[in-house]
């Protein structure tokens, strides 16, 4: 019976002191994004999809064409072509495609490249309504973006 | 409350809990025999969203099977790298430098803290309480940031290297993570009142679900659920990897049995998890991240090797065969929501769906991590 | 004669009009308030979109469930699936009509208003019993089950609470019962400690126990959505869900309003200023919103503690309430 | 029960090598830093159950069961992780059947927790485990009749 007395009695505070705390967050602040009107800024390392980084004297693409993030690759979802370059020296990109419907953001690709062609784009927000719109030519994205 | 099930000559009826109930966290089945609101026999059938990761790790490079780490148990990403990362590294016999080791330690312990959040609200969600797990979302949120900020992503970490970790932290992880423990800290006194001393919470959770020490072992239960047992198992202090031996903490244990006894043991580990990483973030050595001369193609020896982790919710560990090819000749990954989950049978008969659901929810199941 | 008989007329217009627009626009935008509130409990914004501060929310959540498609499952039985949702409804809204919003404002002012209030109000655990039996849903079973039980373990407290109010009052009529407690908030029910100490720990357990006849958490065993799915409510979609929603805050409203009138004085201001009803709905609402409180606060109980809670402690004590009631009446 | 005592016990029931002059037992002590385990023991694969319950009787945890498809040699490997709960010391029993007849006892008799390890072992190499109460797909679907890891399974 006493026991029972108490364990009511301090059963009832807890409760009490439950409904203290959610009426004083009441009265704080919110801590969530108003999401289409404020959006997150990202991290300098946030993992978004990948784009090419161009050089910025000549506005070109960065990349050899070494292949080395298409091996890198997990998922497969990096093609790209390259051609001999007009001097003879190296190759340079005429197409790089990311099958963003396959790519899991590993960033392994980015980590394979040696010459800081790749990184990493801050667009976290994408949608498609069609598969097709996954597959992104990177490259015109560049030259968009520039 | 419990039934005689041995005894019972009632008529009985089958409740297919699951694939998509909202008690299962995601794609579990239970089949469930019950006589009124009573378990005659709960028989989980599991393979909804299995991916044969062990498949992908045969047929891929080694570093090409990272990313899939984190997806196993997408909750606490970074164990399952860790485990992984540690295998093949004992397997090559690759040294890692110690600040990529206390690095590591920081960013597993901040995982674990976020993983025991989200168990909190998940919990409470089960209990039928909302707000807890705004509350637990709100701290747990603050180490996604910082997680984010070194490793790019919030949730697949995709972090740990062969040999180190991808990238150095800065000042302002440390300083954050400092920020982050001191609040942290600062919360558990509100958790205890709003949740753990709660009438209806206690009601729910003291003396229900009761798991003996002896089923634990003889199941293969691990982590919380083993140390709510009464059982002081945790890899970090039985098989000490890593930088962990350079710590001191202690081991959260409660002889309690049940719910409340696994319940307590994570809200303990949250306050040791801060402590290992205020630790670790005061000793933090200097030097490089990455070991040299690790190979770009790994090939370890021939041979195999175990390793084991501490996850959050228990011994994770990971078997690679190899046969010194660019590939893993066999990869076996060890769950531990899976031998976690077994008990489920045993232990809910005769037990009522409420209560048989808070046990569920006491486990702490990750179901992709089961499934693989 | 004939004048009198039309504006009886359009007196009864025009208390049906207004009882259901008070009814639908309380469950609309008690939804709202409920959405917002909890938001805020856990520091998020909730709905903001739809007009300012999403205030027309309401009507486009009305307008989304009348588009939706009302699914029949198979083997249902069809009538009582549809009877089920307007049983839960009526009852409530035919309550109303003894409520005293205000000295001169209640659509009838029945010298047995208290009993039609209880008598009318046990009937929705009928609908809510249907509707799980025909849903055909083994979810929906249970949870008609235990909301049978539960019904029935709370109607003992509340009725045994609310006859030793009626032993201090000595009437059903539910206007005279705010009548009697004019004058200052010391004369109110829950605060007449000279008629019976334990009036505030009656109000308490009637709270609990108005809680509990809702089905609100941390009652909430008919919809218990981590166990049973949605409970009774599972098979339901589109209005036919919406019509069990509306039906669920006009029964907290009516549970509020019945409480604001034995316990808190009705449209009686606390100290004197003019009584009116902007002090009844004030009551009222803060009632409600402390049950959307409550709600945000705690875990749900276990079914077999809520009997427990029920048969082991309130209707003890609630007894031991009248015996006291009694005992003062005769004593003093 | 000793880590020593245990040894000896599993060296009894362990594979002889197959060098007839000498016949060692195939018990190895390996360090636990290098290999993960602290004794590895390759048992005849129908003495599974004898070396199950020298370590039941030792109080071990059995934390997995898994197997290896040794396609080269006609083999394929069960192999049992155990853990000693109290210490962390780590026993693997390991078992060779021939993959044209892969079928060993069960352990779940012993260790209750064996029976989804062997159901998911049986899944992806199809290994009999002969005296299961039931031996269906756990992660596969009901009606798979393909064992995914084994190396011969084209993916």
């Amino acid at each position: 019976m006493r026991n029972t007395i108490q364990e009511i009695i301090s059963g009832a505070y807890s409760l009490a002191v439950g409904m203290k705390i959610t009426i004083c967050n009441l009265f704080r602040p919110t801590v969530t994004l108003h999401y289409p009107h404020e959006s997150a800024t990202m991290p300098a390392r946030f993992r978004g999809h990948v784009e090419l980084a161009c050089d910025p004297e000549t506005g070109k693409p960065k990349c050899v064409v070494c292949m080395a993030c298409q091996r890198a690759c997990p998922s497969g979802c990096i093609s790209l072509d390259g051609q001999k370059s007009e001097s003879g020296k190296g190759k340079v990109l005429t197409a790089y495609s990311l099958d963003f419907s396959l790519c899991s953001l590993c960033g392994l690709c980015v980590e394979s490249c040696k010459f800081d062609a790749l990184r990493f784009s801050k667009q976290y927000n994408l949608a498609f309504t069609r598969r097709e719109e996954c597959t992104f030519n990177l490259l015109e994205r560049a030259q968009v973006k520039k | 409350m419990s039934l005689d099930v041995q005894n019972l000559d009632r008529e009985t009826f089958v409740v297919n809990l699951g694939p998509q109930h909202p008690a299962t966290h995601g794609v579990l089945r239970i089949k469930l025999t019950m006589d009124g609101e009573y378990i005659v026999d709960a028989e989980p059938v599991l393979g909804y969203i299995h991916r044969m990761h062990e498949k992908m790790g045969e047929n891929r490079s080694y570093a090409k099977f990272l990313p899939n780490m984190g997806r196993m148990d997408y909750v606490a990403a970074l164990f399952n790298s860790h485990g992984y990362v540690a295998a093949v590294e004992r397997l090559a016999g690759i040294t890692v430098p110690e600040r990529a080791e206390f690095i590591r330690v920081i960013t597993c312990e901040l995982n674990r803290v976020a993983s025991h959040l989200l168990w909190l609200g998940a919990y409470l969600i089960d209990l039928g309480g909302f707000t807890p797990m705004l509350y637990a979302f709100d701290d747990r949120e603050m180490i996604l940031d910082l997680l984010e900020a070194v490793t790019g992503a919030r949730l697949t970490f995709c972090y740990f290297r062969f040999g180190g970790v991808a990238n150095d932290v800065d000042e302002n992880f440390v300083s954050g993570t400092r920020v982050f423990v001191a609040r942290m800290r600062s919360r558990m006194p509100m958790y205890e009142a709003f949740v753990s001393k709660n009438i209806i919470f206690r009601k729910r959770c003291e003396g229900i679900g009761v798991i003996s020490a002896e089923t634990c072992r003889r199941y293969g239960a691990t982590g919380p659920v083993i140390r709510g047992s009464g059982v002081a198992y945790d890899v970090r202090k039985a098989e000490p990897y890593s930088a962990y031996p350079r710590f001191q903490f202690n081991v959260a244990v409660s002889d309690l049995c049940d719910n409340m006894g696994r319940y307590r043991v994570r809200v303990d580990e949250i306050v040791e998890s801060l402590r290992i990483i205020e630790q670790a973030i005061d000793q933090l050595p200097g030097g490089p991240v990455m070991a040299e001369k690790v190979p770009r193609s790994l090939k370890p020896p021939k041979g195999d090797c175990y390793f084991n982790v501490e996850s959050a919710r228990g011994s994770f560990g990971v078997r690679v065969v190899s046969d010194a090819t660019e590939n893993a000749y066999r990869l076996k990954l060890r769950s531990p929501c899976l031998s976690n989950l077994h008990l489920f049978r045993e232990c809910s008969r005769g037990m009522l769906l409420p209560d048989a659901l808070a046990m569920l929810g006491s486990l702490d199941l990750v179901i992709p991590d089961i499934d693989r | 004669m004939r004048m009198e008989f039309v504006l009886e007329i359009a007196r009864v217009v025009l208390y049906v009009v207004g009882i259901l627009a008070f009814v639908g626009f309380n469950a609309s935008y008690l939804v709202l308030l409920e959405r917002k509130g909890s938001a805020r409990f856990q520091l998020r914004h909730g709905p903001t979109e739809v007009g300012p501060f999403g205030l027309i929310q309401p009507v486009a959540d009305a307008v989304k469930l009348l588009c939706k498609q009302i699914l029949i499952p198979k083997n249902v039985d069809v009538i009582l699936f549809f009877m089920a949702p307007i049983l839960v409804l009526l009852p409530a809204i035919l309550c109303m009509v003894t409520i005293p919003f205000g000295a001169t404002i209640a659509a009838r002012n029945f010298n047995l208003g208290l009993l039609m209030v209880f008598a009318f109000a046990a009937f929705n655990v009928f609908g809510i019993l249907i509707g799980g039996w025909a849903s055909h849903n083994k979810y929906a079973n249970l949870a008609a089950a235990r909301v049978v039980a539960q019904n029935i373990a709370y109607e003992i407290p509340t009725l045994l609470i609310v006859v030793a109010v009626v032993m201090v009052t000595g009437t059903f009529n539910l206007q005279e019962i705010v009548a009697q407690q004019a004058g200052g908030f010391w004369r109110w029910n829950i605060l007449r400690l000279d008629l019976n100490p334990l009036q505030p720990v009656a109000f308490l357990m009637y709270f609990i126990c108005l809680l509990a006849e809702t089905n609100r958490a941390p009652f909430d065993m008919v919809e218990a959505e981590s166990e049973l799915v949605a409970g009774a409510y599972t098979e339901y979609s589109g209005m036919t869900f919406g019509v069990f929603f509306m039906a669920e805050y006009t029964n907290i409203v009516l549970g509020c309003c019945v409480a604001t009138v034995l316990f808190l004085g009705g449209w009686q201001c606390p100290f004197g200023l003019v009584p009116g009803p902007h002090w009844f709905l004030l009551k009222m609402y803060a009632l409600c919103f402390t049950v959307i409180w409550v709600r945000w606060s705690f875990p749900r109980v276990q079914f077999y503690n809520l009997l427990n809670l029920s048969w082991k402690i309130l209707i003890p004590v609630s007894l031991a309430n009248i015996i006291l009631t009694a005992l003062m009446l005769k004593v003093f | 029960m000793s880590l020593s005592a245990i040894k000896q016990k599993l060296a009894e029931i362990a594979v002889r090598s197959a060098d007839a002059a000498s016949p060692v037992p195939l018990a190895v002590d390996t360090a636990h830093a290098v290999r993960g385990t602290d004794l590895d023991v390759t048992v005849p694969p129908e003495r599974v159950t004898d070396a199950a319950r020298v370590l039941d009787e030792a109080a071990f945890m059995l934390e997995s069961i898994t197997g290896v498809d040794f396609i080269a040699e006609g083999q394929m490997e069960v192999v049992y992780d155990y853990t000693f709960t109290a210490s962390g010391e780590r026993v693997a029993i390991r078992a060779r059947v021939p993959r044209a007849k892969p079928e060993l006892p069960t352990v779940c008799g012993i260790h209750p927790g064996a029976n989804w390890h062997e159901r998911e072992t049986h899944d992806f190499f199809g290994i009999v485990f002969t005296g299961h109460p039931d031996l269906i797909p756990l992660l596969l679907p009901e009606d798979a009749d393909f064992h995914p890891l084994r190396k011969d399974y084209g993916a």
